[in-house]
């Protein structure tokens, strides 16, 4: 049984559809990648999770959010509320802006536990400061007193990663942690998560577009297109053999090493938003391999070698 | 910190200075003069070149700026060319009644003002929402001294529950009060309303929801906190409205006031008086200026980085 | 025991009660300061702090004895000796005028003295029962300096000043040690009031809410158009006693086109003193059709220079002199509009006459465009710009020396708003200012210099004021007939708290 | 090296100050610190460098759109610095820039045509009424767009057609030199990789120098032919061609911080210590000296120059 | 962007229709007074004065007897004009003062802003008080009061939007291009800042009215017999108790127009989605 479910999860915010019985599952102790052009649905999947979509004006049309056995969609929000922050944490896209930047970060830190653990204010901080160790945080005490502003953006973000752990969840949904960072910074905060899932068991489900992040610390890889899953399966799959011509397509966009030049392409045409998504499936009109049923049916999302592909030519990954 | 004010200060000294000789020629523009004032019906026309002479209206202009600005650095206000009495006498008998009228209407306004603005951020988009906008909406429309004669009319002249003008008592500052907290009110509202707003709109505050914060303990101890800053920021700024703004107010209801001193003073061209009631303004809008960056530094961390 | 009194509109912002250098003091100052004598409605004069006076035929010498036993607020004697001290103090100010016969003092024994004059002054009499002819306490008044009547004032008068805030309050205590009082009231000992605090109201209409809703019981003046609604007010009760006041336009007679006199009489007769005096003041006071107070004798003219409501007439003048009615009503010449500047004073009163007098000329075909001055402002504006055309102001005074103040050719502009001055003028001035031996022939004179102006159609008369007050019945009581020129310490002696 | 470059750049310096006040002196820093460089016609300069490196304020500097404090800029053999405004004014068509943002590079008023064109009003080129439409639909089509565009605003477009439009207003005078900073860096990946090619294809067929800027090692060395690394404001590498290895421990930490899109090549992170230093407080000695794991006593008290052989190096241990 | 379709949406809603509705009516009346007042506004008929509202004064009399109606139809013309070019001249002076202040920044940008901010911070009935002590009462003296009180807010509200947008890139882009500074402010700059401000504007009329009201009130606006709302405002005060229909029938007037322009200045902002931009107000 996965730690965290989801079943066909479809969204709606206001008129608009942004998610399309995206379904995905994420083991204990393991990397799942969520990864997929901006504006793929990556970042509301997250705050699906996190219960937090009412907040964006959103709300959940369809589908099941299963953590632990137990189904979140239908979870009050005072349960929920408990949960958040202590069983199932965030880390978000941006340090710079996720600190209270009138507070000092220490108690930030800190009221996690007081919320979630019931500690005093002392053993909070204690904690929070044995975390922050934990983080090679140099100099620990006086980071404790500092204000956001004070800190660099790789040591805000590694702020954030203590709040998130501090009450030892069992799931964290990084949010594209490293996507503002300076590349060296951006290379620490990835060994740290990498280094905090191998020892502490716990769940990480990490939101990205970068294919190099993913290559490097995922177990498990899901690709979202246009509010849809393409692709999901181990990462060793993904990238040997992948079975959807979107998944292929993105491989291809990263310059690799020695690359001969002229023989980068891109994907042609443009990622649609989500009042343009086009019948059928939705990656169709770029596609390479399509069939002329792309245009008119949706693909099932169905099992093809280790993991799950919605394509109606598979095989056609292959030879683009 | 102490040198960040002192620089601020220092930095005030050449507006002051701006200030002071706008200030000072405006007086000077005025068409007519108080000497007409101040004679009597039978009066020569010696009679007036002496007391033009006495009072130092004979001198150029430039040099009567420098003895007066001399005078003003030193204390020395003068005294009123009609009131007879020394202008900072006559500032500080009406000063009382200034920041009685402000202070209050500022508490109200404040307190008032920030409770429906955050209950209207807070419940966005509900029936109390609406109802908050509405009294925006007319307090910040209807004419302040409009609704001051409704007022009397309503609670003083029907129903006799307060006086209908002066500052007899304590009573006689209810209807005042209401009338220009309105007005406050509805800005301080709308600030926080929108500031709030915006906030809430803000990363950190749907990080707070992902820690699992309960959502009251987020609104007032972290988003009314931040919108606190723009609505004591716009209030010190807006010092000078506290004490001059009320004239309308005072003129309806009465009132003795620096508002009411200042216009009795520019209608009779009382020089030193009208200097003195700018002068006193000008410097209380300075200070307020200081006031709101000393309000910054001390709300907002960041500022306090930027000046150390 | 106690009672709220009120002034407004012109009486607001005295600032000091220091009756020898003041030229404005509101009506709380003869509650505080007793003066030598007191004048009747009837213009009889009647002792207060003179018991009798005398003087001698050619008019140079006046002897005056004092009353007994009368005392300053500060415990200081009142006799001779002070006369003799207070007035040189006029010497230098404003008032100086009043007393500028007068060569000196003395002393006959420490109640008697005499005036030695320098000239015959018929108006002695009058200017020593003026409200600037209250007596100090000299010990007082040399302690304060330029502080008398700002911080204390001590005078002799039946309330002893105890506070007093400029502009907003005065606050009085009774003296308990009165018993001077004037035959003009019952009362001659201490008032039957203890405290009267007299407020400063500038609105007329705050000032009578204050009225009806109790914040006030006694208010000295009350804007006439309230009358008809004061009327039907069973706990208010109004007096009206006559007036020292007369509203009237000055025209400019040296400016186009008013320095042909047919324009100038016709502007005069397209004045509706009627209707203003009904519309406007509900029937109180009178329609003016002189300069002077009616109940001088110098206001006696022949009725044929009277200057009164005469439409038909104004126009027939109009076109006598070539001004013809355009489509608009508007009468042109030349091509030349009829459009005069009709300057006034930003206050209620002068705004609304001025709008009346605007539409009753637009009703013969002058267009009159009203341009409001601040009080101070328009004065300096007459003096400087003299391109004024028409104005309407008015003045307060009780003697007809005022038509030399306002029409004298020495003083062009302002006061002499009229720009009047021509040699006839001028004769007629001096005969009666200079060359007046007695009363009656300053009368005549006077008649004759009024006539004369009245002739130039230098001004056109309005209205002539009364003056009145209101008072609660349920908080005071006041004698039925209030003697006096107006509502002065001798009225508020009778003023009883009603229980 | 027989042709005279197209740029030549020399001892370029560019400092910002702050305001400083009464009581404090101003304070001052380098955002470009005594750069030299020569660009050979037809090449393509990479210049890489984490954020505020002060790569920006390099290309500003070389198309002079900010004042130099110290060095020269001599383009086609013309020193920038002592032209007249109107001199400069016209020497800008033969030099142009695409910026990182296409969102906000057009202004919002414009339509398509307006924006493509505006080049020839600025310089006082007016087009005859007849030859705009038609050559507004050149221009578009020499970049890839649809002419249909042409009439439609800025906001109708999406990010990477925005990015053409912006490369298109840069060619309409027929520029010779272009600086792209950071032409993809908002982009979607499968977007880039077309804006990357159509960089290359133009490249080819109109003979243009390029100096290309970018935070990403990757896509430079694909796209390079030489490259220069910054670090706080100065060049600490240059290398000659993208293949090289690089001497400059920065430029090795830069390249182990990026990630190949390949599980098969995870890798250690060797964890650079400390922060990037604030060029407000520019260390003494070499700049990268805290953060490297091979400083010695004297990189921590001199500057290291760039060495003037075929791969500049300012180190004073570069690796072999 | 798109000005016309912003309007023509916020009109498609109730909350935007009606505040216009009721703007185009006054603007009708302001229009076509002589045509729409039963009477002129400058007749007076003493005996009638304060007569309550009946068939024949719809709104009653005032103290001359003259039809209140017609007053406050010719009202709208005065209040209305004044109001309107006064923030005409505010906004145009203001755009150009900010504009320059904040292309060009320095030090005359420092030495506008502090004056700028100094009539900011002092209440605008205080300014536009002194300022007609000096020139006198009247129309003109109140639409300069207004045109100088009101005028900060547009210098910093266009200073801030300059300021922001000179940091678009487009601005660069252009400077890029070989762009005269002309060119830049007048073609990108100053189009690019004026929507809100001219929003900011609009509702600035509402102000203005309720200033010139005031000022009207203290007896300092439109001369007699002019009948701008706030003077006849001044007329009635003294009978608020006796004939209070004069009072209250203006000031009713004078809260439903500004109101109105709120409304719709409300729906604008919201159609043009630019209250971030307005904030510097
Ligand atoms: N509050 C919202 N209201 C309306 N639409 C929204 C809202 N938030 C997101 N969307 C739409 O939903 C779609 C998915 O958004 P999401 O933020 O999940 O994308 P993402 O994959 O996280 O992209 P990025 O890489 O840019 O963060 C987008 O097309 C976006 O326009
Ligand atoms: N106008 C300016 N005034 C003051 N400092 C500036 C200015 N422009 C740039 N800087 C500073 O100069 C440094 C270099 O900035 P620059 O924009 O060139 O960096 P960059 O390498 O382009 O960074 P990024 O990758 O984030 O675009 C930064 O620290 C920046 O804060
Ligand atoms: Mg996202
Ligand atoms: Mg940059």
């Amino acid at each position: 049984m996965a730690l965290l479910s989801v079943r066909s999860l479809s969204v709606a915010i206001g008129p608009v559809a942004p998610l399309d019985a995206v379904s995905f599952a994420v083991e204990k102790g393991e990397v799942h990648g969520l990864v997929g052009e901006s504006g793929s649905g990556k970042s509301l999947t997250a705050m699906s999770v996190m219960g937090l979509l009412p907040r964006l004006g959103g709300r959940i049309t369809a589908g099941q959010i299963l953590f632990d056995g137990q189904d979140l969609t239908r979870l009050p929000e005072r349960q929920y509320r408990a949960l958040r922050g202590h069983r199932i944490a965030l880390i978000s896209q941006n340090p710079m802006t996720s600190l209270d930047p009138i507070r000092p970060v220490g108690p930030q830190i800190a009221q996690v536990a007081r919320l979630h653990l019931g500690q005093t204010e002392a053993a909070a901080r204690a904690k929070a400061l044995d975390l922050m160790g934990q983080l090679r945080i140099p100099e620990a005490e006086t980071v404790y007193r500092a204000y956001p502003h004070q800190l660099s953006g790789g040591m805000k973000q590694r702020i954030v990663i203590a709040m998130a752990l501090m009450a030892d969840p069992d799931l964290i949904v990084a949010d594209e942690p490293t996507t503002a960072l300076d590349v060296t910074i951006q290379a620490q905060i990835v060994q740290i998560l990498a280094d905090l899932v191998a020892s502490r068991g716990l769940a990480l489900m990490l939101i990205t577009h970068d294919m190099g992040v993913v290559a490097q610390i995922c177990d498990r890889v899901t690709v979202l297109y246009a509010g849809r899953v393409a692709e999901s399966a181990p990462v060793s799959e993904i990238f040997a053999r992948p079975q959807h011509p979107y998944t292929r397509a993105l491989i291809d966009c990263i310059p690799q090493e020695n690359q001969a030049p002229g023989s980068l392409h891109g994907i042609p045409g443009t990622v649609p938003g989500v009042k343009d998504y086009p019948g059928g499936c939705r990656f169709h009109p770029r596609c390479a391999a399509r069939l002329p049923v792309c245009a008119t049916d949706t693909p099932a999302l169905s099992p093809v070698g280790t993991g799950f592909t919605a394509c109606w030519n598979p095989e056609g990954a292959a030879h683009v | 910190m102490l040198g960040y004010f002192l620089k601020r200060f220092a930095l005030l000294l050449p507006v002051f200075l701006a200030m002071s000789m706008v200030i000072f020629a405006i007086v000077h523009l005025v068409p007519g003069d108080p000497i007409d004032h101040m004679l009597q019906i039978g009066s020569s026309v010696e009679r007036r070149a002496e007391l033009m002479a006495q009072l130092g209206f004979d001198k150029p202009l430039p040099v009567q700026y420098v003895l007066w600005l001399g005078r003003m650095l030193t204390g020395d206000f003068g005294t009123a060319l009609i009131l007879k009495q020394p202008v900072l006498d006559l500032i500080l008998q009406n000063l009382p009644y200034s920041l009685a009228l402000g202070g209050l209407s500022l508490a109200v306004a404040m307190t008032l003002g920030v409770a429906t603005g955050a209950l209207a951020a807070i419940f966005r988009d509900s029936w109390l929402d609406r109802a908050v906008m509405t009294l925006i909406l007319l307090g910040s429309t209807v004419p302040a001294f409009w609704l001051g004669l409704l007022l009397i009319l309503g609670f003083a002249v029907q129903l006799e529950w307060f006086p209908v003008s002066g500052a007899r008592t304590w009573e006689a500052l209810v209807l005042p009060v209401a009338t220009i907290s309105l007005g406050g009110i509805a800005l301080v509202a709308r600030v926080t309303r929108a500031a709030m707003g915006d906030i809430a709109r803000q990363d950190f505050v749907m990080m707070l929801h992902a820690k699992g914060v309960p959502a009251w303990q987020i609104y007032l101890k972290h988003i009314l906190r931040h919108a606190l800053l723009p609505i004591v920021t716009l209030l010190a700024l807006k010092i000078g409205w506290i004490l001059g703004g009320a004239v309308t107010i005072e003129f309806v209801f009465a009132r003795p006031g620096l508002g009411t001193l200042l216009i009795n003073a520019l209608s009779q061209r009382d020089y030193p008086l009208v200097q003195g009631c700018l002068l006193m303004l000008g410097c209380a809008v300075l200070l307020g200026t200081l006031l709101g960056d000393l309000v910054q530094v001390l709300m907002d961390p960041r500022m306090r980085d930027r000046i150390s | 025991q106690d009672a709220v009194f009120a002034v407004t509109a012109r009486e607001v912002g005295a600032p000091s009660y220091n009756p020898i250098t003041g030229t404005r003091l509101n009506s709380a100052n003869s509650l505080i300061f007793d003066r030598l004598l007191l004048q009747d409605a009837d213009q009889s004069f009647h002792g207060l702090l003179a018991q009798s006076w005398d003087s001698t035929p050619d008019g140079m010498i006046w002897t005056f004895k004092l009353k007994p036993g009368v005392k300053f607020h500060d415990g200081e004697p009142f006799n001779a000796k002070v006369i003799d001290w207070w007035i040189p103090k006029f010497a230098g100010t404003e008032n100086a005028y009043m007393v500028e016969a007068i060569d000196k003092v003395e002393i006959v024994d420490d109640l008697t003295f005499r005036f030695l004059m320098k000239k015959p002054d018929p108006n002695l009499l009058f200017n020593l029962a003026s409200s600037f002819m209250g007596v100090p306490s000299p010990k007082a008044y040399d302690a304060l300096g330029d502080k008398f009547g700002v911080t204390a004032a001590t005078g002799t008068g039946p309330f002893k000043m105890e506070k007093f805030t400029v502009g907003q309050e005065t606050v009085l205590v009774r003296n308990e040690d009165y018993k001077w009082g004037s035959d003009l009231s019952q009362n001659r000992g201490p008032a039957k009031l203890k405290k009267i605090t007299v407020r400063e109201i500038a609105d007329d209409s705050t000032a009578f809410l204050e009225l009806k809703t109790g914040g006030v019981d006694f208010l000295y003046t009350v804007p006439t158009d309230f009358l008809p609604r004061l009327k039907q007010e069973a706990a208010l009760k109004v007096m009206v006693i006559p007036g020292t006041e007369v509203v009237y336009m000055p025209i400019n007679t040296s400016v186009e086109p008013f320095t042909d006199i047919k324009l100038r009489a016709a502007a005069a007769y397209a004045i509706n003193q009627k209707d203003i005096w009904t519309a406007l003041y509900g029937g109180i006071g009178k329609p003016a059709n002189g300069f002077l107070i009616s109940g001088l004798e110098e206001a006696k003219i022949d009725p044929k220079f009277a200057i009164a409501y005469d439409p038909a007439r104004s126009k027939k003048l109009l076109d006598e002199a070539g001004w013809v009615p355009g489509p608009d009503g508007i009468r042109a010449k030349g091509g030349q509009k009829l459009q005069v500047k009709l300057w006034t004073t930003n206050g209620t009163e002068f705004k609304r006459i001025s709008e009346a007098v605007q539409a009753q000329l637009k009703a013969v075909g002058i267009l009159a465009d009203i341009t409001l001055f601040d009080a101070s402002t328009i004065n300096a504006q007459y003096k400087k710009k003299t391109e004024h055309q028409l104005a309407i102001r008015s003045y307060s005074w009780t003697n007809a020396d005022i038509i030399d103040w306002f029409f004298s050719g020495k003083r062009l502009g302002y006061p002499n708003v009229s720009m009047l001055n021509d040699p006839k003028a001028e004769e007629l001035n001096d005969t009666a200012m200079n060359k007046s031996r007695t009363w009656n022939e300053r009368v005549k004179n006077f008649i004759a210099y009024h006539e004369y102006v009245l002739s130039q159609y230098a001004f056109a008369p309005i209205y002539e004021p009364a003056n009145v007050f209101t008072y609660s019945a349920k908080k005071l009581k006041l004698p039925e007939v209030v003697r006096g020129t107006r509502v002065t310490s001798q009225t508020i002696l009778d003023a009883e708290p009603v229980k | 090296m027989s042709e005279l470059p197209v740029l030549r750049v020399e001892n370029l310096t560019r400092e910002f100050t702050a305001s400083g006040g009464l009581f404090r002196p101003k304070r001052r820093m380098r955002a470009v610190d005594a750069v030299s460089f020569d660009l050979p016609r037809g090449s393509v300069t990479g210049v890489v460098g984490e954020s505020g490196c002060g790569k920006s304020t390099l290309a500003r500097l070389v198309l002079r759109l900010l004042d130099a404090t110290d060095g020269r800029v001599i383009f086609q053999g013309e020193d920038l610095g002592s032209l007249p405004p109107a001199a400069l004014r016209r020497a800008r068509r033969r030099m142009q820039m695409v910026f990182q943002d296409p969102y906000s590079a057009i202004d919002p008023r414009f339509t398509i045509t307006r924006a493509v064109l505006e080049p020839f009003q600025v310089q006082g080129l007016p087009l005859l009424p007849a030859e705009q439409a038609d050559k507004a639909a050149s221009l578009l089509r020499m970049v890839g767009l649809d002419p249909a565009l042409a009439e439609k605003y800025p906001h109708q477009l999406s990010g990477g057609q925005k990015q053409r439009v912006g490369i298109a207003r840069a060619l309409a005078l027929e520029p010779s030199f272009l600086v792209l900073d950071e032409p993809t860096a908002s982009l979607d990946v499968s977007i880039q990789a077309q804006i990357i090619a159509l960089l290359e294809d133009l490249r080819d067929r109109l003979g243009l120098t390029y100096l290309f800027i970018s935070h990403d090692l990757g896509l430079v060395r694909y796209t390079c032919d030489r490259i220069i690394v910054m670090y706080l404001g100065s060049i600490v590498e240059i290398l000659p061609t993208a293949q090289a290895r690089p001497r400059h421990p920065y430029t090795v930490a830069l390249m182990d911080s990026s990630f190949a899109p390949d599980p098969g090549q995870r890798k250690r992170v060797a964890r650079l210590s400390g922060e990037i230093p604030s060029a407000w407080q520019r260390p003494p000695g070499c700049a990268f000296a805290a953060r490297c794991p091979s400083a010695s006593d004297h990189c921590r008290t001199t500057r290291p120059t760039l060495s003037a052989d075929h791969h500049p190096t300012a180190c004073h241990h570069p690796s072999a | 962007m798109a000005v016309p379709l912003a309007l023509h949406r916020s009109l498609a809603t109730p909350r935007g229709f009606i505040p216009a509705a009721v703007l185009v009516l006054l603007v009708i009346a302001a229009l076509f007074a002589p045509w729409i007042a039963p009477a002129p506004y400058d007749t007076q008929s003493l005996p009638n004065a304060y007569l309550p509202p009946s068939a024949a004064n719809w709104l009653g009399t005032d103290e001359f007897g003259r039809d209140l109606f017609s007053r406050l139809v010719y009202g709208a013309r005065i209040s209305l004009g004044v109001a309107v070019s006064s923030v005409a001249a505010c906004v145009s002076l203001g755009v150009l003062l900010g504009a320059l202040a904040g292309y060009f920044g320095g030090w005359f940008d420092r030495i506008v802003m502090a004056g700028v901010d100094i009539t900011w911070s002092f209440p605008e009935i205080l300014i536009a008080l002194v300022l007609i002590a000096i020139l006198g009462p009247g129309l003109g003296s109140t639409a300069i009061a207004i045109t100088i009180g009101y005028m900060a807010q547009f210098a910093r509200l266009t200073r801030a939007q300059i300021i922001a947008l000179k940091a678009e890139t487009y601005i660069e882009a252009t400077v890029n291009l070989g762009a005269s500074h002309g060119h830049i402010l007048f073609r990108h700059l100053i189009p690019n800042a004026l929507t809100p401000v001219l929003v900011a504007g609009m509702l600035a009329i509402g102000d203005a009215i309720v200033l010139e009201a005031t000022l009207g009130f203290f007896g300092l606006g439109a001369q007699p017999p002019l009948p701008s709302w706030g003077a006849m405002l001044h007329g009635g005060v003294a009978q608020i108790y006796l004939a209070p229909w004069v009072v209250i029938f203006p000031g009713v007037t004078i809260a439903v127009t500004v109101i109105a322009i709120n409304l719709f200045g409300d729906a604008l902002i919201d159609a043009l989605d630019i209250r971030n931009r307005l904030k510097e107000r």
